[in-house]
């Protein structure tokens, strides 16, 4: 992890230069998105200016609360993830993946035109770079490749930033995702007091990194960014203990330990809609008054939702507490089986936005501590 | 698919309300005119003059029941109805009138009323479904008329309407908002409370105030304990459930759990 | 023949029984017991089908379950004889193996080698039945009929 | 045929539910009553321990036509008590979301609720196909209204965005600038709307009323100004209950607001608005009033429509102007503390002027509350016209007179859900005194 | 299956085709089966599924509903699918007449191993509609009967008028399909088996439990009880497969709602092997 990486690899962007990064990006095209304070939180949105960046703001984050903070320093990206994740710019939560209009000869299908916005992202952790790679497997690795998302990634550009800090929710290193940002990126950096450490981890990346007003990057810059980095792994406290998790949770399918959490979950899809990697949705038809012009939107769903599951004769998770081991055994043990990795990537959303701060760590936790196939082998 | 040929005749119907939910029907601008070439409108006193005598295909009622009259007159309606559709929370979970149920009605009378005994008034004010038998709720103080447009569109399709069930924090999340209660602590009922607002509140920073009502299958006691736990007041806990929707059962037994705690 | 119900019995059991049983062909239509009626032999099926009929006043006599090979019928006879719970029919000519009751119990109180592993595999039949009883009860394709 | 009694056993094209019943001796008027039949709802008894800041969107609930009116008398009156006042900045929002209400209404009652009576039809679903154009032009501009209502209260029914102190959210620049171009054709289209109803055939008829409205020096009043009446009164809005009071009338089972002290009615509305404040109309319907074939001021309640129909070309204007010059505020909201007070306020209601009376202790909350709207206020005042009106229109068939004596009452646009809250009644409906 | 890439009608995985409604057939009470064909005849050439596939049919401003095919995958010019009125989309269909016209995506998931059942025993055990799926099943190893040793179907249905298909029995039965029926509710001029069709594979002649297969579609109760006679019959897990039912929403498996724990059922299943699943089968709500 903290090998030294040959310096020719790294450049160094002197904050005054900042701005050339945006500047080109938009010249080339990409709407640039990046953090931005609003509602009280550090979320993502379309930037023009280094000026919107939350420059002197962190966050604090515990299970159910968060609350922005002032630095005592000029960071641009001292904070660590917001309840935005980048998955609202490449799996939007509504869009149109179909439509069909009656005619004279019946129903004519079409699909909709390609999207034309090619995105920027300013600002992507390791655990999000994570997000996006189980994305891509989901919606791009399998038989069926979602056109709408694979169209938006293949355009997307990712300029990482390596995390200096970690939060009280944050888990990555338990999850094997962060915090260092190690592939995935078209750049990556590392903030300094006067500038970033830059890498490049493509071509297009080098060839945008060629452009920009760098220097050469000096031995104490590139150590400076490492202990920047170590802070953050340093700094993470929570843990999820992952061995054997997929059968420690398919194997506890009846524990006490989900009815207890599913009386505390609101069944609110607030972890669902945070997640960077939950994909659930559903597609419904919009029509004119007539029914002769319908489009098929998809729109974000949850299997917290009762209608989820539901079908002619009935309901299959009719509880919350069915729903939430749903929704924890298919993030951390079905994802497995599914796409050969976790659904997890250790970022905390999922805790710190829970209106009722369930914390996910915990609840595994205490299925492991009290594992009845342990004990009795089974159920009768 | 051919949609039954018959127009359906349909009747709308007021009790104690503000009249809006019937509003959002008038409200459906660009879709009024081919709303109102879908069905028949046989009753509707708000809109037309013309008055057709029952049966109706379809009954829309609003309003809840607060006087005697009005419970002999939603008999009435039920016998005239084939398919009879409670708009708004005064119809679903007896409006914001129903605070009387926690009141003494005479009280409430003399608080309001020079000379108490011109007035005939029950001591609740109670939903149309604890008194008919009701063919389907569109919740919202007030409903969505898209909800409503696709209520009528459902029954002209002799469908049954769709309409979610969901927590308004789903709606809320895919506009991008942030929780407001995460963020900084005010009390939100998004949550617990059925979408179909769009999740305006917390769109305009504050928190969800529980105008459609309790969603399907909801904790509302993790909730409030956990806000009583982040230092919201037992005492402002009460009147945030009971409000608009204060009749309605999770919402009413939770107010009154917390209440018996103070 | 191999039929599930003596499959499973020792050696010596099948031997014993062998000794009590006689096979009968019961020809189609015939009654093997009569619903109420006191029956004084278990029988075996081995070929054929056995319908079992329970009279409903209104309705007259409704099939309930149909019985084939390896079932057995009119257990009453060995677990105490209330009467039959339901009229037995060959619905073809059918095979069975017939213990006859008093030969049966005595069998199976005087040598538990055999009236054990007889009483299990009875049990076992019975349990089966039940089974098949439950799933016939719930009704499975109840929502595939409007 | 001496002795008959004509009963409207439940007024259309109102807001909420009333009927109408009139006793006649001959040609002579016995007995007229507006008799509302809506329940009432206690909504002065339920504020009583609330939370002020729960009050807007509570009063919102009296009335879902007019749930803005509602809101401001309520935060006015609320911010008097508390002693905060307004920065210019949310002062001009405030106008600017009455406009949104004042459009919907107004294009609302002009178009689908009043002209079905001038020109012969039930309403807007049989008068559309006579009258596609000024139909679809109703819809439009009803609808501008609501999206203004969207846009700066999140909901044109019961908005949520209203608290006492402001706003909680100022609405994005874009998204009241997107509205400009429609709004820029919804001005026109309001001019013509408002010269087609001008042409109306109007019954002449005209009344010596006393008409009551806020006049303000500097702007059309809506949240603000001196209570005004043609009769020469100008008074502060706190000394409005000392000038007016709701009195329980001998014949009438309903509350009837009267000037205080006699029996004298009076009335309220967009009429007595434009008689008032003809001034201070904008530009554009200041120039229209003139074109018109009306003397201002004018006493014939039939052509309230064309108030209505300059209230609406103002309403676009102002509008106009102000998301024009609109830049997001900071704050939104002023900041308060809870102490103990009382204030009132009245603000005009498309309906007419409402008033609004609190009493709140320390720690917020509501100990007192008085709401007194326009409806109420033109109760006595309708009765009374329909005296006058009677004679003029009595017919042999009982059903045409009725629907003469409706007109008269729709010219008012009562809003029948808001008045209930402060009736007295027993409900007996249909049968006769 | 290969990967498939978006751009055109016949790739994009969200766009449905158009097919209109060549006949009808009514079933039984409340089941009718839709012969399709599609418009654009160069969809119909290009078009091949696997007994136990579904399509997505699609009515536009209705929705959609994954529905098994149940048509011959032999006979290319048609395209059936037996349907139960049931949901929105069904009760829509169920007043679509001859010659209307909506959307079809598919073929989707996965298909009976009919291949690995050659040269041993096939029992096909459902109940209900559950023919359906299992039917073009049947028309394989008819088409393909030499392949295979004895083939026997054990068919249940609530009651005598619930069995779907039953005018083709005979050609089955004679063509080397032993056709065994039982209902739980007899008529009285019911002939047949009175019983659930566990019982029918309780009592059948297993003579090579170790090479013998069992395909069963029905409710989940039924599929699971019938796994249990077969094991207690000797038939080995791994040659037990039963047809999934869940919400299937995108068919495609972009959308989560049909999972069954590891099981996508809509691109895993429907068809999946029993000892895949067993595990979860009996788990209230998973």
């Amino acid at each position: 992890m903290s090998t030294q990486l040959p310096s020719e690899c790294h450049m160094f962007l002197p904050k005054s230069e900042f701005q050339l990064l945006i500047d080109l990006l938009r010249g080339d095209g990409f709407t640039v998105v990046g953090p931005m304070i609003d509602q009280e939180a550090i979320v993502y949105d379309e930037i023009t200016s280094v000026e919107e960046l939350p420059l002197g703001w962190t966050d604090r984050q515990e299970p159910g609360h968060y609350r922005l903070q002032q630095r005592d320093d000029d960071a641009y990206f001292g904070f660590v993830v917001g309840p935005h994740s980048w998955k609202k710019y490449l799996f939007p939560p509504l869009t149109t993946v179909a439509s069909a209009q009656k005619t004279d000869s019946g129903w004519q299908m079409r699909t909709p035109d390609p999207e034309t916005t090619k995105f920027a992202f300013l600002g992507v952790r390791a655990c999000e770079l994570a997000a996006i790679a189980v994305q891509d497997r989901v919606f791009t690795g399998g038989p069926y490749v979602d056109p709408i998302y694979s169209e938006r990634r293949q355009q997307a550009f990712i300029i990482a930033v390596n995390c200096t800090e970690a939060a009280p929710t944050c888990f990555c290193s338990s999850m094997n995702t962060g915090p260092r940002c190690t592939s995935g990126f078209d750049l990556a950096l590392t903030e300094l007091e006067d500038g970033f450490v830059v890498e490049a981890g493509s071509e297009a990346g080098e060839s945008l990194m060629s452009r920009l007003s760098t220097q050469q990057v000096t031995a104490a810059q590139l150590a400076s960014a490492e202990s920047c980095r170590q802070q953050a792994v340093d700094q993470q406290s929570r843990q999820l203990d992952t061995e054997g998790i997929r059968d420690l949770l398919l194997e506890n399918l009846e524990h006490s330990r989900w009815e207890e959490v599913g009386s505390r979950c609101l069944g609110c899809t607030n972890c669902t809609m945070v997640c960077p990697t939950c994909f659930c949705c559903s597609v419904e038809d919009v029509t004119d008054l007539a029914g002769e012009n319908v489009e098929r939107n998809r729109h974000w769903d949850s299997c917290f939702n009762l209608s989820f599951s539901h079908m002619s004769h009935g309901t299959t998770r009719n509880t919350i507490t069915q729903r939430y081991r749903q929704w924890l055994t298919h993030k951390l043990a079905s994802w497995h089986d599914q796409f050969d990795t976790s659904g997890c990537v250790g970022c905390g959303r999922c805790i710190t936005w829970c209106p009722v701060g369930i914390d996910l760590t915990e609840e595994v936790a205490a299925i492991r501590n009290d594992d009845c196939t342990s004990e009795t082998g089974g159920t009768a | 698919m051919s949609a039954p040929a018959a127009r359906p005749k349909l009747a709308v119907f007021k009790f104690a309300s503000c009249d809006g939910c019937q509003l959002s029907l008038l409200d459906a601008e660009d879709q009024l005119l081919d709303v109102v070439g879908l069905v028949d409108i046989a009753y509707f006193l708000e809109a037309t003059s013309k008055i057709v005598d029952g049966p109706y295909d379809v009954a829309l009622v609003e309003g809840s029941i607060t006087t005697p009259r009005d419970e002999e007159r939603i008999q009435e309606i039920r016998r005239q109805s084939g398919y009879l559709i409670t708009i708004g929370a005064c119809a679903t979970a007896g409006g914001i009138q129903a605070l009387r149920n926690w009141a003494n009605l005479d009280d409430f009378i003399r608080t309001v009323y020079a000379s108490p005994q011109y007035i005939s008034s029950l001591s609740t004010s109670t939903a149309i479904a604890d008194h008919v038998a009701v063919d389907f709720e569109l919740r919202g103080c007030p409903i969505n008329q898209y909800q409503l447009i696709e209520v009528i569109q459902a029954l002209v399709a002799g469908r049954k309407p769709h309409t979610r069930t969901h927590s308004v924090c789903m709606d809320c999340k895919q506009q991008g908002n942030v929780c407001i209660t995460v963020a900084t602590g005010e009390p939100c009922l998004g949550p617990v409370t059925q979408s179909g607002c769009g999740a305006i509140c917390p769109t305009y920073n504050r928190g969800c105030y529980g105008c459609y009502g309790p969603a399907k299958q909801i904790h509302a006691q993790s909730l409030t304990d956990h806000l009583i736990r982040q230092g919201t007041a037992p005492a402002e806990m009460v009147p945030l459930l009971r409000n608009f929707n204060s009749g309605a059962e999770p919402f009413r037994d939770e107010s009154n759990r917390i209440e018996s705690l103070t | 023949m191999s039929l599930q119900f003596t499959s499973q019995l020792p050696e010596v059991a099948r031997e014993a029984l062998a000794g009590i049983a006689a096979e009968r062909t019961i020809a189609k239509g015939q009654t093997l017991c009569r619903e109420g009626e006191s029956c004084h032999e278990l029988f075996l099926v081995a070929s054929g089908h056995v319908g079992l009929d329970m009279l409903v006043p209104g309705r007259g006599q409704v099939r309930v379950m149909t019985l084939g090979p390896g079932e057995v019928l009119a257990w009453s006879a060995l677990v105490g004889n209330q009467g039959a719970t339901a009229t037995g029919i060959a619905l073809e000519e059918t095979e069975t193996i017939v213990f006859p009751d008093d030969a049966l119990i005595n069998l199976c109180q005087t040598n538990h080698d055999v009236g054990y592993p007889m009483m299990r595999e009875l049990a076992k039949a019975i349990s089966r039945r039940l089974v098949t009883s439950r799933l016939q009860l719930l009704d499975l394709f109840e929502q595939e009929s409007l | 045929m001496s002795n008959r009694t004509i009963k409207v056993e439940a007024l259309t094209r109102v807001e909420g539910e009333g009927g109408l019943y009139v006793q006649l001796d001959g040609d002579e008027v016995r007995d007229v009553k507006l008799s509302i039949y809506e329940p009432p709802r206690f909504f002065e008894a339920f504020l009583q321990g609330r939370k002020l800041e729960e009050v807007p969107d509570i009063t919102a609930r009296i009335c879902g036509i007019c749930p803005v009116a509602y809101q401001m008398s309520a935060v006015h009156a609320l911010e008097a008590a508390l002693g905060v006042s307004m920065t210019p900045e949310i002062r001009r929002l405030r106008r600017l979301l009455y406009c949104g209400e004042w459009i919907e209404s107004h294009a609302l009652h002009m178009h689908l609720l009043h002209a079905p009576d001038f020109l012969g039809f039930h309403g807007v679903t049989d008068m559309a196909a006579h009258f596609p154009d000024e139909v679809n032009r109703g819809l439009r501009l009803k609808k501008h209204g609501n999206e203004l209502l969207e846009v700066l209260g999140g909901r044109a029914i019961h908005p949520i965005n209203v608290c006492v102190g402001g706003f909680y959210r100022a609405p994005k620049r874009e998204k009241l600038t997107k509205l400009l171009p429609d709004f820029e054709w919804g001005l026109e289209a309001a001019v013509e709307a408002t010269q087609w109803v001008a042409t109306l055939d109007f019954p002449d008829f005209s009344r010596p009323y006393e008409m009551v409205a806020l006049h303000h020096p500097d702007e059309y009043a809506m949240n603000e100004g001196q209570v005004a009446s043609t009769s020469g009164l100008s008074i502060d809005v706190r000394d409005y209950e000392q000038h007016f009071e709701e009195r329980h009338v001998q014949h009438s089972t309903a509350l009837h607001s009267v000037r205080q002290g006699t029996d004298a009615s009076y009335h309220v509305g967009p009429l007595a608005r434009v008689n008032l404040s003809l001034e201070q109309l904008s530009p554009r319907a200041r120039q229209l009033a003139d074109e018109l074939d009306i003397d201002w001021p004018c006493w014939n309640p039939f052509q309230a429509i064309v108030a209505r129909g300059l209230e609406l070309v103002h309403a676009y204007e102002e509008a106009i102007e102000i998301i024009r010059d609109y830049r997001p505020i900071q704050p939104s909201q002023i900041k308060y503390t809870h102490h103990a007070g009382f204030g009132c306020a009245a603000t005009e209601a498309p309906r007419g002027l409402i008033y609004h009376r609190y009493e709140v202790d320390r720690d917020g909350k509501i100990v007192f509350a008085k709401i007194v709207p326009p409806t109420s206020q033109n109760q006595q005042q309708i009765e009374e016209d329909l005296r006058d009106w009677l004679p003029r229109v009595i017919v042999d068939d009982d059903q045409q007179t009725a629907l003469d004596c409706e007109r008269l009452i729709r010219c008012y646009d009562p809003c029948i859900s808001c008045s209930t809250h402060f009736l007295r009644l027993t409900i007996d409906r249909g049968e006769p005194a | 299956m290969s990967t498939v890439t978006a751009g055109t009608p016949a790739t994009d995985p969200w766009l449905a085709q158009t097919v209109r409604i060549a006949g009808i057939t009514d079933e039984i009470e409340g089941v009718a089966t839709y012969h399709l064909d599609f418009a654009d005849a160069s969809a119909a050439g290009s078009f091949s599924f696997r007994p136990g596939q579904f399509n997505m049919l699609y009515l536009p401003g209705v929705g959609e509903a994954a529905i098994s095919i149940s048509s011959d995958p032999l006979l290319h010019g048609t395209l059936d699918h037996t349907v139960r009125i049931a949901g929105q989309v069904t009760t829509e269909l169920a007043r679509a007449g001859v010659g209307a016209t909506f959307g079809l995506r598919g073929p989707f998931g996965s298909s009976w191993p009919i291949d690995e059942c050659l040269e041993g025993d096939v029992i096909l055990v459902t109940g209900g509609i559950g023919l359906a799926p299992l039917r073009p099943a049947i028309y394989e190893l008819l088409n393909r009967r030499t392949e295979f040793g004895n083939v026997t179907l054990l068919y249940g249905a609530r009651h005598p008028f619930g069995l779907l298909y039953s005018a083709e029995y005979d050609d089955w039965q004679a063509n080397g399909v032993d056709v065994n029926t039982t209902v739980d509710r007899a008529s009285p001029a019911w002939q047949g088996n009175v019983g659930v069709v566990t019982q029918l594979l309780d009592r059948m002649p297993v003579a090579d439990p170790e090479r013998t297969s069992v395909l069963c579609c029905g409710p989940e109760v039924m599929m699971w009880y019938t796994a249990r006679s077969a094991l207690g019959r000797g038939i080995p897990k791994e040659r037990i497969w039963i047809s999934l039912e869940r919400n299937m929403n995108c068919a495609i498996g972009l959308c989560g709602h049909c999972q069954f724990g590891p099981t996508f059922v809509c691109k895993d299943g429907p068809v999946v092997r029993y000892d895949r699943v067993s595990q979860y089968l009996r788990v209230e709500g998973f």
